[in-house]
């Protein structure tokens, strides 16, 4: 019996409204007291193409969507033809009896195949045939025998949250009603993989672009200019529903070049404002981005990758940016680049985006990916960690009555020159895009050219020094040691502990702070580990080039995967036992 | 009283003797110093190209961008801090080449900021190649043979698109520019002036003269600058017939007016200190 | 005879039902049929979105561009190889929002192409944010409290920066639309159509009944597309009039008319090999 | 006596016409049948700032521009000033006692110093006083002592160029006479520096702009689309002057993303297509950049670096864009980049550029500096080698008709599938900015996707293997081997020539084809050198870095500059040496 401890998948077609059932099963499974990590995977169109939701259950922390799948709701064929491979031996399989069926042997005789009319029953319940995707997730809760509760409240909660007529919302519950009975008087035996409700520990749900945005507005970003674009998308909507209430300035822009654009002129403001996007928008904003780090300017670009190149797959993941975006823009200035690798850590991370980018007054790069953006985790809210707010060098109107002749960009020890900001008496000077003095204004002489490099890189050192160093995590004496960076994380750390339940001792680095590169940590770690392999989710091995130009090490092994679909915990332990 | 020194700066201008910058240069800090707005209240962000080296030359928050964004920026500032005054400046180039996106976009939104665009018909720090507004036919390094394409309306196209206040100045009239400039930057909402300019090095065909030939006083044609379709008229003339002036001024909300988080204070005033986001996040649940 | 499936490929579409695209994809397939015009002769540049998802539908040569780019991919195919038809094919948010820099400059240029813009007001791929087209006040994802702006005016745009040819058709009017998009393509120079289309799934403002209250056919209003004036006026009505029909249309020389090493070939049938520069580099001494 | 060897300046004021001057005085020396090599500088304004330009004459090839300076024209006090530190001990100085004087002690007693009044010369001839220039080319050939017929001839040419009326030629003749009668007047020995005029041996003068431009058409490059960016902008009017006589189209468009994108559009319908820009421009161009790697579109792209960031220094030199180059856009895909090093290798490169382009379907991008681009060379026409036309696999009519299932991406052994070009019967396919399937149709299957990347990239294992491999030049057994790229080239040359001749055998390697990298040629070559050291124009060392990520090796040393100047020899001599 595994209570509470169980993967459950629905897939069916585009418009049949997996993505917001499998949100309110997540949801569901979360008010069940439970923790939860799901995934959802969808083509880039409105209608026709596949979509699936998968949903991880377990009393105890899940970090990456698991597999095999133990529940699986299939809304059409495709869904049974698909996802048949990706069973438990002990699955259950609800298939859709009004489009689909489970030929003989298509499943195996110790999983449970039940023919459901989904359509059917919705439109018996009185709602109409879209609400199939509803009775499903009442047939999947008959499945976990829980009660009907939790099922009913999600409901509810998703029809009044669109602002759906009450009358809606009844026949949708009577309709998951239908499917839970249907499934209760199929099932011969009580589940294998069951639901028990517990007291809520007061967990709550985000997606990665969720927590970014919260930790965003918490850090005291009230200004956000974006275009929208998978998978950063849902940052502009977070940001545009709560712009009352948190007294933000939110603009759809344009486009990307206007969204960058906006957020260095705020940034040099005082403002703290940001811009999201992914690759093809980040590409409009290179020539922006420099413009930042010369006119040293603070702005913080969330850039959430998908895989390329150009347009290429928008609804999927990949981890294919990096190299672009650490040397984004032509000539060389120094940048941050950092790369949450769970939600906690986009909540945490995108706060000191901030504080970075304000003492250091230049451009803050966060990645993400579509599979961090956009699953959902549950999550402790005392795991999101505030970061004290530091604004950096700021002078006084006071200070610049004392000393009337200021310079703007004055070398200074760290080459942190202190601002000031438009509308302050006495401030006055040229933010300079042209190469330019400590005052501001246009210079092409060569030694001040040159001490205006050397000022801009020492920020550089700084920001190294401050930066904190990867730690290890995992086993010590590992005959392994993974370094990888942002959302491959999750699966790293739920291979780690399946590796260790089969008694294999693994750790691995998560390069947080990408740029300045932590060499030294690095180097040491490459030292005292036995083996070393790098985990990547794209083709050539970003990080593994960008390590090796940074401290000429090799790892021993380069996992890369770059079909469009994260890692799986599975499959790295797989992977991992062929190198060990 | 603020007068033009005020606004200079210590680096000596650059353009060519002649160059109509040295005109609108005084005009625009002439406007400044009647309107006594101080130097540190006003933001100006310029774009690249000959008039934009001008950032160098004013006393104030000068902002020096990148070719053709000079309006994002100004956008951001504004939105950040809408107790300022905000002026962008660009050249033709940077403002309906590289830059028109924005141009279209600002005058829809109708941020309340002044737009001068420095039109010299030309990309003159480039040394000569064809501007969006060069005439057809104009011999240019990049089109030797002639122009091919219809010269961009910028007048019409503001107006027809939201701009709420919409005038051309040329930039041997100090005078009258001085003025135009003024009104534009009293006016509320978003302010767009395009003014005629004189490059003696590189446009030997819209020439001091050729201007003269062509230009004529909008206040003296009883010209009505609240009647749309008369603005969008004399937005639409052939090229032999350029009106100075204000073409169109109506009163609109503001971009910033629209969005209720700037009602109280400055964006930057706003303390980022002990934001709660406890309650928010609970309905995650 | 031609007829609708020379044009259609393997790949089924994935239009929402009821979606406005799954009529602008017939019209313009009868289009091209009607007027006999050989699948292969055609190039269609798509932008990204859910209308450009249409480049996998096509049986012709496709280009999936990049959002907001396909004017600028189809200028080079028709500069490359002017005896193609090209029809460049974009949402209002590629046209009117990333790419408006080349819709504008395309107009001037009156280079020979066909675009037709799927303006359902809305960016619909990315499920549903306010576009350039929206009505102000509308309230979507990215402006959930409504827009500030004032909406974008494409075909006054067009028409005051040199278009050539200016319509305006109703994807539930199939019959009009297919008239309009055939003389679009029979027109040439810069031939624009804003096709006003319905997204059941996401405008739920901008509905069939919404256009059906709005919409007017020009050829019955006793409208002359001959006539600037009147062009100038039909396009700039408030949005409670909304024109259908052939705004405007004059004859002036295109682009490739304008360029001499076109005139006796398309250029990709010149040949590259045996060019002789020796005379040229002898100047350079 | 050094005849024919000297080293010749002229400074003034931005408007005095420092370059029209120095131009002619380049074309002069061509004509007097000797070797040239020119450099000029100039602030990004049109008027104010200071302009100069120095010629490096001898009766052999000279490589890059060369100290000190012989013979200094300096039109105002500025250009004592700032260049007197530059001469040779027996320089001439010619100053402008209009406007400026020389101090005593300012020159050493072994140099000669020689007031004109340049402009009271000039009007006194009936010419204008921006005749000054004219005046002081009239003065240069005083003190070369050769007559001044050839002064007279590029005159005259000049103002022909121009299209200025006859009379302006004969009243500047009349300025260079004056001013070549008053030198002559004064100088009371014979000038140590002399122009002996030799039979012209049929060269031809040419910056690396015009070299690449002439390659470029002579390769078929008959499209070519651009926005004016300093320093690439002078292929723009190359282009466009040429258009009607060898049957171009060039677009001067409304920005570089149109550019590019036209370029695209052009390159897809099987014409050879190109655009040039700077940094800026690049950045812009960098989203459809990874539209022609996704679409597989050959298109060629110049990039002409100048010192950034952002808008940094736009009429000054540097080589900070490789690393940004070499990655930029979104994800990954196979891309070619080559830097030409000198100005026949400008004219020879550009053209493998299109053959690379057609037969990978890829794009190319070309890497120029602001001084390669700009500086006069002169070349031997014999020198500028014209390459074969390759035009790559392209489908005929005939083939798709015996074969109807055309698919535009089939996947083959070296991942080359052949085009089809738009208005060919049979050949109708997506070319698809989407992840696609060998028929060009939408495709997100995970192992349809991985398996196009992969044809992707074995594309850029054929290319590696087509291109060709760095070779060594210099001394064998050298003490020190410099590795570098691009226009720091020449100074290179001149620098390991100057150091042979002072007992030191030094070595070098310039990676012309920087990506795909010839890390094998590298490894060798760091295998056999005693030390290595890279030269590059930038800050950070990005060809050092790009090389430690292709094959782990750090050089010994790193020469850098990143003050907006090329590497001059003597400079890098000296730092040499302090190496060895
Ligand atoms: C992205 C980019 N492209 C091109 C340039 C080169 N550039 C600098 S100024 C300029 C145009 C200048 O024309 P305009 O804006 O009319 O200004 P003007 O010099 O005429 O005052 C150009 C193309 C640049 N700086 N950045
Ligand atoms: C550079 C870039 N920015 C953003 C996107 C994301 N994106 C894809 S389609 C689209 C807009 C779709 O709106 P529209 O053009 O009106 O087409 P529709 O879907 O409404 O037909 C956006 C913003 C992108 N693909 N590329
Ligand atoms: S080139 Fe023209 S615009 Fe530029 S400074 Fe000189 S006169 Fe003025
Ligand atoms: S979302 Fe709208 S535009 Fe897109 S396919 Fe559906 S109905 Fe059509
Ligand atoms: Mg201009
Ligand atoms: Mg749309």
């Amino acid at each position: 019996m595994d209570e509470n401890n169980f993967n459950w998948k629905i897939g069916g077609e585009a418009g049949y409204g997996i993505l917001s059932i499998g949100a309110m099963f997540s949801r569901a499974m979360l008010r069940a007291g439970q923790c939860v990590f799901d995934y959802a995977e969808y083509p880039s169109l409105i209608r026709g193409g596949h979509n699936t939701y998968e949903v991880s259950v377990s009393p105890k922390p899940v970090y990456a969507v698991r597999r095999p799948i133990h529940v699986l709701v299939a809304l059409n064929q495709q869904a049974v033809d698909r996802h048949v491979d990706e069973l438990a031996d002990d699955a259950f399989i609800l298939f859709n009896t009004d489009n689909a069926k489970v030929g003989e042997g298509v499943c195996k005789p110790s999983q449970t195949v039940i023919g459901i009319p989904f359509e059917e029953l919705a439109l018996k319940s009185g709602a109409e045939r879209v609400s199939r995707n509803t009775v499903a997730l009442g047939a999947s809760f008959g499945i976990l025998g829980a009660g009907m509760q939790l099922a009913k409240e999600v409901i509810e909660l998703n029809f009044s949250l669109k602002k759906k007529d009450a009358q809606v919302a009844v026949v949708n519950v009577a309709a998951a009603q239908a499917g839970y009975d249907f499934v209760k008087k199929q099932l011969k035996k009580p589940g294998r993989y069951s639901l028990r409700i517990q007291s809520k520990p007061g967990r709550i749900i985000l997606a990665g672009n969720d927590a970014l945005a919260w930790g965003a507005i918490k850090a005291g970003c009230n200004f956000f200019s974006a275009y929208p674009m998978t998978p950063a998308t849902s940052i502009l909507h977070t940001f545009a529903a709560q712009a009352p209430k948190y007294n933000l300035v939110v603009k759809h822009t344009e486009d990307e070049i206007s969204a960058i654009g906006c957020a260095i002129g705020a940034g040099y403001c005082g403002v703290r404002s940001m811009t999201a996007t992914s690759g093809g928008g980040f590409a409009l904003m290179t020539e922006s981005l420099g413009m930042a780090g010369m006119v040293e300017v603070p702005v913080v670009i969330v850039e959430s990758m998908r895989p390329g190149p150009s347009t290429g797959m928008p609804t999927w993941t990949g981890q294919e940016d990096l190299k672009f975006i650490l040397s984004a823009s032509q000539s060389e200035f120094p940048r941050i680049v950092m790369a949450p690798g769970d939600v906690e850590q986009s909540y945490q991370y995108i706060q000191s985006a901030f504080n970075l980018a304000e003492k250091y007054q230049s451009p803050v790069v966060v990645i993400m990916d579509k599979y961090i953006s956009a699953s959902h985790k549950s999550v402790d809210p005392s795991d999101l960690k505030n970061i004290k707010i530091e604004r950096g060098q700021v002078v006084t109107e006071n200070e610049l009555a004392d000393s009337p002749d200021y310079l703007r960009y004055v070398d200074t020890a760290d080459g942190v020159s202190p601002r000031a900001l438009p509308g302050m008496k006495g401030g006055m000077h040229v933010a300079n895009s042209d190469e330019h003095n400590e005052r501001g204004f246009s210079e092409e002489d060569a030694a001040e050219r040159a001490r205006m490099m050397d000022k801009r890189y020492k920020k550089q050192a700084a920001m190294a020094k401050e930066i904190p160093a990867p730690e290890i995590e995992g086993e010590s004496h590992a005959e392994l040691t993974l370094i990888t960076w942002g959302s491959t994380r999750g699966a790293i750390q739920e291979a780690v502990a399946m590796l260790r339940d089969q008694g294999h001792k693994i750790n691995f680095l998560q390069i947080a702070y990408v740029s300045p590169f932590p060499a030294e940590k690095v180097k040491d770690v490459f030292k005292h580990a036995k083996k070393v392999a790098i985990v990547e989710n794209n083709k050539t091995g970003q990080l593994a080039g960008w390590l090796r130009e940074q401290t000429g090490l090799s790892p021993d092994f380069k996992i890369l995967k770059y079909d469009g679909r994260p890692f799986f915990a599975h499959e790295l332990v797989a992977t991992i036992k062929e190198l060990l | 009283m603020l007068n033009q020194k005020d606004y200079t700066s210590s680096y000596t201008p650059t353009w060519c003797p002649g160059c109509g910058n040295f005109s609108i240069y005084p005009a625009t800090k002439m406007a400044l110093a009647q309107l006594g707005i101080e130097p540190h209240r006003v933001a100006m962000v310029f774009d690249i190209g000959c008039s934009s080296n001008g950032s160098n030359f004013y006393h104030l928050y000068s902002f020096h961008s990148i070719h053709g964004r000079a309006l994002p920026v100004a956008e951001g500032v504004k939105l950040a801090n809408h107790s300022l005054h905000v002026i962008a400046d660009s050249g033709d180039g940077g403002a309906y080449g590289e830059g028109i996106s924005h141009f279209v976009h600002s005058c829809r939104s109708n941020i309340d900021m002044t737009y001068l665009v420095h039109d010299n018909h030309l990309y003159s720090l480039t040394k000569g190649q064809a501007s969006p507004t060069s005439n057809r036919g104009m011999k240019t390094k990049s089109t030797p043979y002639g122009i091919i394409d219809q010269s961009f309306n910028p007048l019409a196209t503001a107006i027809i698109n939201g701009a709420t206040f919409v005038a051309q100045a040329f930039s041997a009239d100090i005078p009258g520019m001085t003025e135009i400039i003024k009104q534009a930057i009293q006016h509320r909402g978003f302010a767009f002036v395009n003014i005629l300019q004189l490059c003696p090095t590189f446009n030997k065909i819209n020439t001091l003269d050729w201007y003269k030939q062509r230009v004529y006083k909008l206040s003296e044609a009883g010209h009505d600058s609240g009647n749309y379709t008369q603005a969008v008229t004399a937005a639409t003339q052939p090229s032999e017939k350029l009106p100075l002036g204000i073409l169109y001024q109506i009163h609109k909300p503001t971009y910033e007016e629209g969005i209720p988080s700037l009602s109280q204070m400055p964006l930057v005033q706003r303390s980022v200190d002990r934001i709660d986001i406890t309650e928010s996040l609970k309905t995650y649940n």
